[in-house]
């Protein structure tokens, strides 16, 4: 386990992460133009969907439906307990607690990708396919989450119809879950026309990518004594649990070692974009400083250290 | 060369808002309006334009005063409690008035 | 501190457009501009900014009163009937006069 | 013929041209920063005519003059006989007929790339210096298209060099040509060095090339009732002529199977940047939605499903 | 609805001075600012956006007619004569004044 | 010699760029836009870093530090020489001697880029961490050079600290020396993940980025009149000098023939991104155009075509 932890440590994707966030941390004025991110972001949705497609039509649709209906539950369910635990045990404000719930409910490409990068480090095989499980389980907990926060009285009458579409149309689920079908169509063939370009430098994409997460997380580090000690420490203990919550319930779907541990990295992970833009618009109350910065400055760092390795330790512990 | 008095309102705001303030235009009956990213910053904090969704949109406006006032109005009734936000008039002249 | 009163002409125009309004503004004889790339919708339907040939530049332009009358003028007559574009004046005081 | 249909359908390169179509029509948030369009655009037009060059420098001039001549004639040709079958066929005005024929008789480079990757993926040779005709055939049309509708009465005094350089010195023009002299004074030396970036991962970013191509064709689809039912035919049946045209002009020019088939795409294909801001400048008074639209929501997506594997059919047929 | 007259300062400036320009707006005490890069010419040629570094980045500061004057004098003592830039104030109305 | 030259003038780098040089120069509407290039610049230093690390690592650093100390010099010595030359042989203001001192004593990262394109192309090893000189050698020239532009009068009381922070600290620095310091950690582990991102298509990429540079260049040459023929020789013997004393100073601190004229080619290269930072702040009266035209439109392509073969035969000349 603690050899993992520094390979992990000392992978070139987590290195540039902390350079990014030294950067930030030392005012330097790398700053990444907007289209850069973007052209980032598109290029890893796509190719990581792609490639699951390809595996799903190779693996057949028959073995995802499980691991989905799990995943998608076990998204809604992560809201439910982190909600009482925000409002009552951090005394947090109704709308800042259903925030919050449906952030950590929701999931984090970016951690995602960071987990099966480890994965193909230590050459432990997982199923392609589970990239399925990162597009369902991106909107269960926002809708959970928006739903507890209204029944608190939050928010305008925006008409609901808007939220569901903001949760289940945004641009990433679409990007996933249509480079997903597209390389369920093509197959392997069209993997070995398009494979040099989404597949071959993709580590590579991925740690430039982390560099800028890196810059931006830094930035929110300043944000952190805004927040207060308990979700300090909520940052880091919910992605635990959630985490081996995780990797139980997919040990328990007949997942293999590599694929529970992703479900629970997906569970562990919280979401910083899909789910700031949905609760924005149906809970405008709720503090987006919250939930950004224990998303961005604490969570995420966390997972990508610590919480990839903790769960794949978790995930051989729990293997039949 | 005629040139007739309109207003030009501009509404700074936080990406995620964006369709927000598209849907309000569209309501009071703007007759178009041009926009672009930018970044800033404000009682709620810097905003880099580095990742699209937490960069900031400005809108500009051309319209009659009356639909004018009617914009400022709800977008201060309605927005500016949600979002973060700041949006003010100013006074032009344009050449074809029935454009707006 | 002396501020000079002067004109602000801004022309949002489809991209086509940029080389005509440029030559336009070297003929009137303006000392400088501003310029970037916008989104925006009007008369002619919405234009996003991903295609560059596409989209809207908005041009910026401070100069002294007679010029912009001129240039306006002569946008009426000569640019608005070949492309979406819409153009307005606004008042402005600048530090140094002598420069515009 | 069928099959090559179906395989040409499920290519990565079309599905997702019509992923990005699906993401216009839902409405989807999905859109590509214009640096991300830019730098696609420029990457391609490079490649392909770096690969262009470095093939002619092995092949020799000698054999690139005839399908030139060919190339351009054919250009020049296909405004004169779309232009009275749009105003006296269409009943359209003579400045929006001259309009469109400028376009259908120009060029669309993605379609040609497309060609070539349907060529490589059914492993059928053809002369890479064929790109040298993408050059050559972008501005005849446009040319003839103008003189077409200034007969017409059409536009204002516009110096004519103006509109010639617009014509001649366009940005995709410049740089295609401009890599291909540069792959020609290269060679395979060259190629070795710059071929894992312009080669290996070439097939790839044109199939995401083509989502966002599917975005910009799928926002003008709304266009299609306002340009008639005439015009929707001739998106249709134009291209399929010049298809057919150009592939039996490049059989007689001495071309093998695929180049012959390259040539009958290129005349298939409607220019959506080039002949627009040509035509823009020397016709004002032609409706841009109607050359657009055509060109891009109904010419473009016929040529990459069928269009390509029809004149690929044919070509095959004519060759001796 | 109030609206409340407040001054727009609008600073084209070449990049390099970008740093300098946010330092003025912190020490006379703006509360708020949006920047863009923009292209441009004036007296020292044409800037295109291509390098950032040698691009123009544009200002937009709503703010009270007497840090605005202030503002504006500093502008013109400190920065004009060490970079590229031009400077205007136009009159605008805002609905919150509190805020500026 | 002369073969290394014209194998040089004919190679996709230097090419590409002669091809922006001509776009600029027939005012071709090609341009870069700016993600673009900042996403170049990002990948390219990263990538130069990242290998240099990973070098470094293997190599151990104890065989860095006196090159590095050699470089230093060499940078904090060339303002020395060439300000007194600009002041009384060019009798140029003392302010913009100073700054154009400031910029060829700096180092400019596509001309080193460039030779070890050259290095790798004709097979010549040379120390991968080389590029740990790159990094050391752009700070030196600029506080030597405001320095003396300060003593000459120059310039309004801003903050010395502001001015070192801008040398030292800049973008450039930071991302070569932080990905240099990844890529030390990594080791050749991290190398085989981000490899093919990195290091596979480098030389391709650096292609493309010079023909954006040659746009850049271009765009300056219409200022060479503005400069005097004073500059203009200048700029072309201060490189060639510079480049013989680099080369010396890299052998004499042992380095390999390779290495010795990466160290030449610093020296030789003038900056036109840190130093005008840097200097526009210290020494705002000095003219820009002055030190920007000699750097990029005189000294930079002198260096690309003529300057990297020179270094390269002298470097071989004085090996033991
Ligand atoms: N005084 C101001 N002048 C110009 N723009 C401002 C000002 N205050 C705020 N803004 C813009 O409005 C956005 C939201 O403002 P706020 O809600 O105050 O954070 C900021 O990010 C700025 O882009
Ligand atoms: N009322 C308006 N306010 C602000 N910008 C406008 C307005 N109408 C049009 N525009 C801009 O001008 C461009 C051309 O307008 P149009 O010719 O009406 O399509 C649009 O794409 C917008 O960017
Ligand atoms: N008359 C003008 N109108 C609008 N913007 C201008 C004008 N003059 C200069 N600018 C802008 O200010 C920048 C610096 O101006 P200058 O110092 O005159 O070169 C230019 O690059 C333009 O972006
Ligand atoms: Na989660
Ligand atoms: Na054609
Ligand atoms: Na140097």
């Amino acid at each position: 386990m603690s050899d993992a932890l520094v390979a992990n440590l000392l992978s070139p994707a987590v290195l540039f992460f902390a350079l990014g966030l030294v950067a930030a941390l030392v005012r330097s004025e790398l700053k990444f133009p907007e289209a850069l991110y973007s052209a980032l972001t598109i290029y890893l949705l796509v190719a990581i969907g792609f490639k699951g497609g390809v595996a799903l039509a190779e693996a057949g649709l028959g073995r995802v439906w499980l691991p989905a209906l799990a995943a998608i539950g076990l998204g809604a369910f992560i809201p439910l307990w982190t909600y009482p635990v925000l409002r009552w045990g951090g005394r947090m404000a109704a709308v800042d607690a259903a925030a919050i719930a449906a952030h950590y409910g929701s999931v984090s490409a970016v951690t995602f990708l960071a987990a099966t990068n480890y994965l193909a480090a230590i050459g432990r095989p997982y199923e392609s396919h589970a990239v399925a499980l990162l597009a369902v389980m991106e909107s269960p907990a926002i809708l959970v989450g928006v739903v507890l926060g209204k029944r608190a009285g939050g928010g305008p009458p925006v008409p609901l119809g808007l939220v569901v579409r903001e949760a289940l149309f945004g641009r990433s689920i679409f990007l996933l879950l249509g480079a997903l079908v597209v390389g369920a169509l093509c197959g392997p063939d069209g993997m070995e026309k398009v494979g040099p370009f989404f597949v071959t430098p993709f580590q590579g994409v991925l740690a430039l990518f982390l560099l800028e997460m890196g810059l931006v997380a830094g930035r929110r580090l300043e944000d952190l004594r805004r927040v207060g000690p308990f979700l300090l420490a909520f940052g880091i203990v919910a992605p635990a649990l959630n985490g081996a919550l995780g990797v139980a319930v997919g040990t328990a779907a007949g997942l293999s070692a590599g694929g529970a541990m992703l479900l629970g990295v997906l569970a562990a992970s919280a979401s910083y974009i899909a789910a700031p833009a949905a609760v924005r618009l149906a809970l405008p109350e709720a503090n987006p400083t919250l939930s950004l910065t224990a998303a961005l400055a604490i969570t995420f760092p966390f997972n990508l250290t610590v919480g990839i390795p903790l769960c794949d330790a978790f995930a051989r512990l729990l293997q039949p | 060369m005629n040139l007739h008095p309109m207003k030009l309102v501009t509404i700074v705001c936080e990406a995620y808002a964006a369709d927000a303030v598209l849907r309000l235009l569209a309501e009071v009956g703007t007759a178009g309006h041009t926009s672009f990213p930018v970044e800033g910053s404000g009682a709620r904090g810097r905003r880099l334009a580095d990742i699209p969704e937490y960069a900031n949109t400005q809108f500009e406006v051309i319209t009659r005063p009356e639909v004018a006032a009617l914009l400022l109005e709800r977008l201060g009734a309605e927005l500016f409690p949600r979002y973060a936000m700041v949006a003010y008039e100013s006074d032009v002249r344009v050449l074809r008035p029935g454009k707006f």
